[in-house]
């Protein structure tokens, strides 16, 4: 691929169909009747500030090209398109592809968003960042981000996560992060998330607050959309390079829902390519433990963490607990651009359950050699489904948010594998003998 | 008589006036109700009522634990209008307010909410994280009952952001004394001096400044500046260690 | 870059070099005095038929070409080559460039040598594959390729490090792969590769030996050293465009060789850029416990696993135990175009202890956000020495053969974390409650 | 004579000579010897005598166990030789052969190992590892001392390569009887009969037939097909199982 050049071109495109086709009033940030900045007035300046910062930077094509050649340079960007041909081959029908965020340096599209992020933070001068996470991933690439650009760098995450995620805690604490846990409410990622406000209500000067996904106050939503549309961007002209033709459905999870709104930019204009996004069914929409907000009629419209949108909460307005296998898509609001995508008929939602996660997952190792992260095989499991369905002349193209290396005690643990087990029994009696 | 001119009229005897807060059904209504007693004997002019919310973005860690805490009793929004009912009744000394964050009103439905709050005999509402920009709808209906929609004033704030805001505002401002979330001590010194110059040419609307009082020695320093000091997570505090006893006397002696 | 057109001219110019500046009895697979193919005569005729598909594939543009065209739409290629700013102001000096082989699929080098052989065997019609690994990383990247191209995998592997590895046994199993625990000799990565020849012997008709490194009989070292020769040739092109010249040195740690030879070959015309290989000094040369072949002095000319080259063995010719913190550079061998390089002078070898490893680590971690292999970090070190003492207007390359999050176990080990060890023994009471 | 005289002058009175084999030092000396005294005294024809390499890639389990056992021992190359060289002067009814891989060649000096192998009174090595192209100076060497280099078939052999391969050898060509390592059983079925036809017609050398070669039933399928049969695992086994006493009654009744 050029790419680089082109990239300027899809841009205007992009931000145009972005506004276009999504907002509606873009004034104070909302798409649709979702979104806004719920913020406390302390926060006003700062976000005055960053409104400021990010409108600059939108409009000066330097900027975007800074990002992208900072992407290729140090992220390995565009990442690839892969052709899924024994995928496909063993379920008949629809040619399957798959985009590679996996690829991206800390091994998710987090790196994106990050990145884009930490040179805006540049820009405005500031010296310190800090962020939410659940499973470690943003933070992982925000700490990364973080020793790369030189900021200092504090991580808030829930307590029960930091324990659960000892692996990402590491590398972060090793990239020169400080980690602190979250006792407060559930201890998992909204909890971090609202200490990370808090610690931002009293930083702000120096300091910048890295959201993680398409959620949160304006300009956030808008603003990683834009600096995840990378994914769309290099999508939709590989997949006309490599199939001759546009994808019939384009397949992301939804977290957030930053990896969905990445790729799904690309073909927002594309009125015959069907967005998909698809949530975690969890141990099933029945059973109430998922984090499914717009498949399952559960969720309810809400304002929380500075924004508007479809939350997991009760009919008095508190906040849900959620389950996923997929730590990343464990959280109880989504992306106020994709529920007005949803409300607009643009996107369709989907949700997958953990067992079927699984099932996903172990097909694509066998037969491509590749290990989807848990939150992107929920993507998997919708196109597994609907591909035999289709005729074997239409592409779809899965979103591989990440890789699922990162999730291997989840998974081995998920695949209750005797051997696994006895590695860490192991390893413990060695540590115990030793201390 | 609105929410200000009572307290301008309260002033003329007071030197400061003293507004107190605490979160509904931590560590139980029944504790509430006797921390309110003491507060409103010992001549507490306002009282924050908190309706615990599950992400109380803008509290520090007491209050926080407190919003959680309360939910994990089992709270619900409904008990806490019914219990404030009770104390708007019981105290009509005190002017009461509610305090909370949008999403409780908004689920509650916004219109619903405040007329619920006037019919109770409330006569102002906080919401942490509602700026101006998002709560147009809220201060018209707010006005329209007659309530007062508190707005906030911070250090942060411009001089152009304050007499914006101001505009939006009814019964007295919210100054938060220093940037953070609550609960955090504020050092009351030449820089909380300078900036609460800057918010009386802002507005005409009384001064309540919170966030980080915690003592006479605070009290006493924010007379003739401000008109109202905020106790928010000092008495919290001290219902947690020496029990709703011990709040009369520390609400006595804040303003000797 | 547009990179694939200008892969054919540098191949030419390459397998040029190779030939000219290495060989010099190219016939039966010298490199000097060292090389050969030391092989029981019942896989003569398997040695002919792949010298023949080798012969064929590398004198065929469309191969290579082929070959070019997998490595970016499965991994990422070209990888970045990463401007180590904050590293280059920390030390003063010469300014570090790192190419990024940790961000092919699977995370190594590896990658590059495993799909090339793929693509071979599938052209030789064969249906298995047969691999050895140390680490696991060469058997991760083998059963992935296996899994992508349909081939049956067993992959050998030395029962204390299937041990050890744990978590590169359980991706290999679920990428398909049978792991075979091998229980001869000191039961490494040497013995894995007896064992894996032991399969070869009987399995010749169906299967090919995916041999991991620049090692083991003709064409072999050649042959892996030609698919590695993708890094040089896009390592040579990226640093002349965002440097505007040659690097003064270029640095790889050295196991078998493989990562090393692969961007070697890049500048072996270069007469003026220096190649510094990089071999386990692990707990010190003085001690015995390491793995350096090249420097130290201890080891000795010899023929063994197929070939001919600098063995760490005893006085009658019974190799020795070694040792590296880094499982990939724990090899008692070393490639045979390497010490050929070495005896010619245009190949400068050091050694790095385990010690000075875990310090570059650190350092590549706080002021890169990048973290490298063990092995990886061999190379880093020595650059780390070096380039303070070198000029501004110099550039050096650090070949980053891998990611270092494949190491946690080793790395949070090392690093002594009590909050890992916490952890895990955590989660060994957790299985034991539910055992 | 040259071990190719000799063995057809043997193969007057016999109808199948017989090979056997053992690792040296393993499980020591002392049984090494007590089980070459058994074969020796029961018509054993050559024995091949092999020297403990650390990678014996061509070896199967019983076999490369048998190495690792022997090293780990301390079994030395020299101590080997001079074991060897005891044995070839007790039992001189026997043709002593060193089987090993080519390092142990290399590292003791190729000449100087093979001056050596001729001084003690063997007639022949075996190297697993070491095909004629890299041989060359080996084979050369070999003759020169009326060594036996003795060669390789296979059944992946092409009727050119024993064709080419034979030219190398002297003594007699070790036909490998399967694809694989040491210690397999072998099914001598028509193919193999076909495969030694056709080594047969490739060479003048008598051919000895190895690998999985394990009892009486074996070695009468060969008779006629081949000139000598090769016993390898099996006694390793059998000693491992039964103790060196056990050999005599096996050999005797290998050639009923
Ligand atoms: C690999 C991966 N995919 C997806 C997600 C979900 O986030 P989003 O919906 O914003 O893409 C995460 C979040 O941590 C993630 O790590
Ligand atoms: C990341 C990495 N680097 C380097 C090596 C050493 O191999 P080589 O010297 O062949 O590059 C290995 C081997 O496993 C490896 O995994």
């Amino acid at each position: 691929m050029t790419g680089v050049n082109s990239f300027s071109r899809y841009r205007e495109l992009l931000l145009k169909s972005l506004k276009e086709k999504v907002v509606d009033t873009m004034k104070k940030g909302y798409f649709g009747q979702w979104g806004g900045a719920y913020i406390p007035e302390v926060l006003h300046a700062t976000f005055v500030e960053l409104n400021k910062a990010y409108d600059l930077a939108r409009t000066d094509k330097k900027f975007w090209q800074e990002y992208v050649d900072f992407m290729q340079n140090y992220s390995c960007r565009p990442t690839p398109l892969t052709y899924a041909e024994n995928l496909s081959d063993h379920l008949g029908g629809a040619r399957i592809y798959i985009k590679r965020e996996d690829l991206n340096h800390t091994g998710a599209h987090k790196a994106n968003n990050v990145m884009g992020q930490g040179l805006l933070v540049k820009r405005m001068g500031k010296k310190r960042v800090i962020a939410e996470t659940g499973a470690g991933q943003h933070g992982v690439a925000t700490a990364t981000m973080a020793a790369k650009f030189g900021f200092e760098c504090t991580i808030y995450m829930g307590e029960e996560d930091v324990l659960r995620q000892r692996p990402n805690v590491f590398w972060m604490e090793k990239l020169g992060a400080t980690v602190v846990p979250v006792t407060d409410g559930s201890r998992t990622l909204k909890d971090a998330m609202n200490e990370a406000f808090r610690d931002w209500v009293s930083s702000m000067d120096t300091t910048h607050y890295v959201i993680g996904t398409v959620c949160g106050p304006h300009p956030f939503p808008e603003m990683v959309a834009w600096f995840q549309s990378i994914i769309g961007i290099e999508a939709r002209e590989q997949i006309l390079k490599q199939f001759g033709k546009l994808p019939s459905r384009v397949y992301a999870c939804v977290g957030g829902g930053s990896n969905a709104m990445g790729i799904f930019q690309g073909f927002l204009q594309d009125e015959g390519v069907e967005l998909v996004g698809v949530e975690a069914g969890g141990k099933g929409l029945e059973t109430g433990m998922h984090a499914s907000r717009m498949v399952g009629g559960k969720s309810q419209p809400g304002v929380a963490q500075g924004y508007k949108t479809m939350f997991l909460q009760s009919d008095e307005g508190q906040m849900l607990d959620t389950h996923s296998i997929a730590a990343g898509l464990d959280y109880v609001g989504v992306s106020p651009i994709l529920v007005d995508l949803g409300e607009k008929g643009r996107v369709r939602f989907e949700s997958a359950t953990d067992e079927a996660v699984l099932e996903a997952l172990s097909l694509s190792m066998r037969t491509e050699g590749i290990i989807p992260a848990l939150e992107s095989s929920h993507g998997f499991v919708q196109a597994i489904k609907e591909a035999p369905k289709m005729q074997r002349d239409e592409a779809i193209i899965i979103n591989m948010s990440g890789r699922g290396d990162k999730d291997i005690f989840t998974i081995a643990h998920a695949y209750d594998d005797p051997s696994w087990k006895e590695f860490i029994i192991q390893r413990a009696e060695e540590y115990k003998n030793r201390v | 008589m609105t929410l200000q001119q009572e307290l301008r009229k309260r002033l003329e005897h007071k030197s400061i006036l003293l507004m107190t807060h605490l979160v509904l059904g931590y560590p139980s209504f029944e504790v509430n109700k006797e921390v309110i007693r003491q507060m409103a004997e010992n001549g507490v002019d306002c009282i924050e009522l908190q309706i615990p919310f599950s992400e109380p973005i803008a509290d520090g860690p007491v209050i926080s634990k407190a919003n959680q805490k309360s939910l994990q009793n089992g709270t619900t929004v409904r008990e806490c209008i019914l219990f404030a009912e009770q104390m708007a009744v019981e105290f009509p000394q005190v002017h009461f307010l509610f305090m909370t964050y949008y999403n409780i009103v908004y689920k509650y439905g916004e219109r619903a909410f405040l007329e619920k709050t006037k019919k109770i005999g409330f006569t102002g509402t906080i919401i942490g994280d509602l700026p101006p920009e998002e709560g147009q709808s809220y201060v018209a209906a707010s006005r329209e009952l007659d309530l007062a929609p508190i707005v906030f004033f911070t250090p942060t704030s411009t001089f152009e952001r304050m007499q914006d805001v101001a505009k939006y505002g009814e019964g007295f401002v919210y100054c938060v004394a220093r940037k953070g979330v609550t609960g955090k001590q504020t050092a009351l010194d030449e820089h909380v001096a300078v900036y609460l110059e800057q918010c009386r040419k802002a507005t005409d609307l009384p001064l309540a400044v919170g966030f980080g009082i915690s003592g006479a020695a605070d009290v006493q320093k924010l007379q003739g500046r401000a008109d109202m000091a905020v106790i928010g997570t000092a008495t919290i505090r001290l219902v947690d260690e020496k029990g709703p006893s011990a709040v009369g006397a520390f609400i006595a002696g804040l303003r000797d």
